[in-house]
């Protein structure tokens, strides 16, 4: 597996990062066996995740997923974001080498938490 | 002689391309590969002499006897063991742990009692004690690690690190210290440990038993049990040319003699009734079962192919290489460990600024370079180097100076590829 | 389709000579023969793929991870299970089983709590049960074998055996009873055991878990985990045409998930602090430090190889062989064990009048033929016979009715050298 | 390994079989893993083995052995009889498989602790 450019893109320049004022939802999560990171804040209203971001996550896989998960659900119901697995994040990112794919699940399950 | 390009020639493995690369395989602190002969040993075992051991009186059955009993010789004889009894086979380094703790560990440590180690142990070697420790009510005591990544014998003030207190070993040793258990390499690191100033400690301040995990010594130092002054020795095949799935325990025979078994079945017992059952004699009493017959053929093989380069040399080559590639990657990287060669084995560990080391390690694959990113299942002292992940190189007998400046110039390319606009 | 003449073109070993007659291998309930498929994915491995799995981000850990999480997929499918998780790596059939004790035993099994095994148990699933119940000051209680080597699940008069009572499996069990430990087939007789009879029996009457010994069952008959009931099953790759050094532990999802780990180490391990650690999930919570990799693979194609042939013809062959030995041999031996062959796996047990079972199997080798004598790990059994020793011929997929002919032939030649004047 | 004629010969019919008379030592040894067992006779007057028997024993090579050791020692100094060691039964008997030795070594180790 190569990155892709807009893997590099999203995580040298990840999208929606930093905190969010008044924030009404908030979830973190870590992966054990590499110690990194990524916690979500969202606003979210009336069923629909009015405005999201993150911060913390280590490599450039976690990083870009957030980035790229984060776009994609600004907006989308609520009940939609709960539907949401492996796949679209493989569809959003390409393929992903399963060594890494704890990497590209770690947003995934905090944003996941963040609806749950 | 020790000619790296006639090495390489006996390692099919390294003629293969690694996304239109050729291999650079950089990760042998975490296993190595594996030359003909002792692939060829495993072929020759199945395709000859395969048959159960030690119970059969049929031709196949006395020829892999002896040919596992005849590996269990080479090892000794390879690690300066003169009585090749204290060989115990295993599966791996963290098997031979297991067993000791298990088997000595649990009839002899007790509440109260104190248990040391180091804070750059591998896991198996601190997993292990912290958990009989906390089942038997007994303290684990941490020897700290100085900023090159060598274990604190003496002086240095006692810190708090993960919510445990760490220390020099002078502090951690005491009357209550039952068991020294102490890597001879690091893993993580590389970083040589002064074992002979260990020992001479742990011997003048206890009466301590005294683990060494060699994993990642024994492969590349010659290693004199005799000499050593230790208890138990404890190695993995994989990690010295061998087949996977076959470990070494080696222990003082008055010791391994007072310990109880530890798995029970075939092998390892004389005579067995319904109510009750007597132990065989060293080594069969601790290898319950049916052996890995064809890994410790093939173990016995990877030894005669070490001697055969001699161990002064693959350390001498070990140096080299270590030596060139500080140098080389100076500047270019932020390195951990020992700033001195001669402290450390062949292993480079380090970090891109603002990098994942996964990130790292994956870009090098493109390029066909592999070597390893993480913990190194050494959690512990990669965090006292104030990280969650470092990239590690790691060399071994068949790699050459050509493979350490691919390695540099492809980190350039790395750090490209992430460079922030 | 079954053809033994292409079958064993498979086996390298099946052209080796033994004091120049071609070897006649009858001693496959000890060890049995390899495959070139399955030497070839070994020699595979370690030409082009081996690295250590589980946290390398390179290619070849990559290729080393999904080939031996493949084989785990296959060896699930080939017992029957949907959820390979529920496979467990280990050395051997007796490594397993000392996991059970170790993990669910010592925390389960308590003082006057009992365990039951048969009196046909192999050493392996008999001692490591013993040495628990002496731990914890529990209750072994035992089965007793009726005259035709078969478990005694109801009926007949408790008897005292080596100063231990033994009796009917309805007799031993009560409200006490925390475990059943029972071998599928005996390999000192072959009988096959009624396990759905016992199972069923043993569900009714208790609340105990079931481990089954299937070291015997398993090469040569099709098995179905997820309609036999049962807790736990154990066998070894070294007797169904894998490589040595590797066996599986197979558990419930649930059971598995409940016990505590056994051996400590990297790969067991999620997170690791000097102070604590969690473990990793199923099933390498039980796999502790660097896996038998190759071990693994050829056990994957080991059981690609059995499924090719279909395990149904597989124990179709087996039956075929042993009736005609069973037939053949009428008169010319003191055969032990069912003399129905439909009770029996491929094994046929016996000795000649007078003539110690070790120097029957030694005159054989001469002949080229490898039988097995002695106690074959199942003292008890062997006693109950009235025996200190038997002789054991035992078949495979490979085995021809011309070996049993040779074999029957022999014998006669085995009375001559020993017949008194 | 071929049994040879005399092995063949002593073992099937073993020399200084039975019960001794007057015997003042007796020694006793089993092999634990075949369970067989041999019990040794001896009268020992003024420092020599006079005479000696044996019983029990399981196979052809620990009965071939047992009768060819009986044969030696019967007439030996107590003091040489403590010197034998595996070498001579060797020499008796032959090349010996390895898986075998403990055969012929239960004799020598009963008859070395009848005058141990
Ligand atoms: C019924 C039975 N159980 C257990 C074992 C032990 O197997 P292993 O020696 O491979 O651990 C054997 C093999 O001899 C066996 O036949
Ligand atoms: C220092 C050290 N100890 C123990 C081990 C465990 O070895 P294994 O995984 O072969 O049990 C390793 C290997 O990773 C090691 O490097
Ligand atoms: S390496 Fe930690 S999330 Fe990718
Ligand atoms: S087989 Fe028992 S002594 Fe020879």
């Amino acid at each position: 597996m190569e990155y892709s450019e807009e893997i590099i893109d999203n995580a040298r320049n990840p999208r929606n990062f930093g905190d969010l004022k008044g924030a009404n939802k908030r979830s973190k999560q870590s992966n054990a066996t590499c110690g990194d990171m990524v916690e979500f804040y969202a606003k979210v209203d009336g069923g629909v995740i009015r405005d999201i971001r993150f911060k913390g996550v280590g490599c450039a896989l976690s990083t870009a997923a957030a980035s790229m998960l984060s776009d994609k659900v600004k907006g989308m119901k609520v009940d939609e974001v709960r539907e949401l697995d492996g796949k679209v994040v493989v569809e959003l990112m390409g393929e992903v080498n399963p060594a890494r794919m704890k990497c590209v699940l770690l947003p995934l399950s905090a944003i996941r938490a963040l609806v749950g | 002689m020790f000619e790296v390009e006639k090495i390489r020639e006996d390692f099919p493995i390294l003629k293969r391309e690694i996304n239109g690369y050729p291999l650079a395989y950089l990760d042998n602190a975490a296993t190595t590969q594996k030359p003909k002969q002792v692939i060829e040993a495993i072929v020759d075992y199945y395709e000859n002499h395969n048959a159960n051991v030690h119970r059969g009186i049929h031709t196949l059955s006395e020829e892999a006897t002896s040919m596992v009993e005849n590996a269990r010789l080479k090892i000794a004889r390879f690690i300066g063991s003169n009585d090749e009894k204290e060989i115990i086979f295993v599966r791996n380094a963290s098997e031979a742990i297991n067993l000791v703790m298990y088997s000595w560990g649990e009839k002899n440590i007790g509440k109260g009692d104190e248990v040391v180690v180091s804070l750059m142990e591998h896991h198996s070697n601190l997993v292990t004690w912290q958990m009989l420790c906390q089942k038997k009510g007994a303290v684990l005591r941490v020897v700290d690690v100085d900023g090159e990544g060598e274990i604190r014998v003496s002086g240095g003030e006692m810190r708090e690190f993960q919510g445990v207190r760490v220390m020099s070993l002078e502090q951690a040793l005491g009357a209550k210290t039952k068991l020294v258990a102490i890597t001879a390499v690091s893993n993580v690191l590389g970083t040589v440990s002064p074992l002979e100033k260990i020992v001479k400690m742990v011997r003048t301040k206890t009466k301590a038993k005294i683990l060494i995990d060699g994993s990642q010594s024994v492969p590349v130092m010659k290693t004199e049990v005799g000499k050593m002054g230790v208890d138990w020795l404890v190695f993995s095949g994989h990690k010295m040319l061998g087949p996977t799935g076959i470990g070494v325990l080696w222990g003082r025979r008055e010791i391994l003699e007072e310990m109880p078994p530890f798995l029970y079945g075939g092998d390892m017992i004389g005579q067995v009734e319904l109510g009750k059952s007597e132990w065989n004699e060293l080594p069969w009493k601790f290898e319950a079962g049916t052996p890995n017959m064809a890994g410790m053929v093939g173990l016995g093989a990877a030894v005669d192919y070490l001697e055969s380069l001699g161990m002064n040399e693959v350390w001498k080559h070990e140096q080299e290489l270590v030596a060139y590639a500080l140098e080389k990657i100076k500047g270019k990287a932020e390195v951990y460990g020992a700033g001195d060669y001669r402290k450390r084995a062949g292993v480079v560990t380090f970090n891109l600024p603002g990098i994942h080391a996964h990130d790292t390690a994956q870009v090098l694959d493109g390029f066909g370079i592999a070597i390893r990113s993480g913990q190194h299942c050494g959690a512990p002292v990669v965090e006292s180097l104030g990280e969650m992940a470092v990239a590690r190189a790691s060399v071994y007998v068949y790699n050459t100076r050509a493979e350490i400046d691919y390695l540099i110039d492809k980190l350039v390319e790395v750090k490209k590829v992430f460079r922030k606009r």
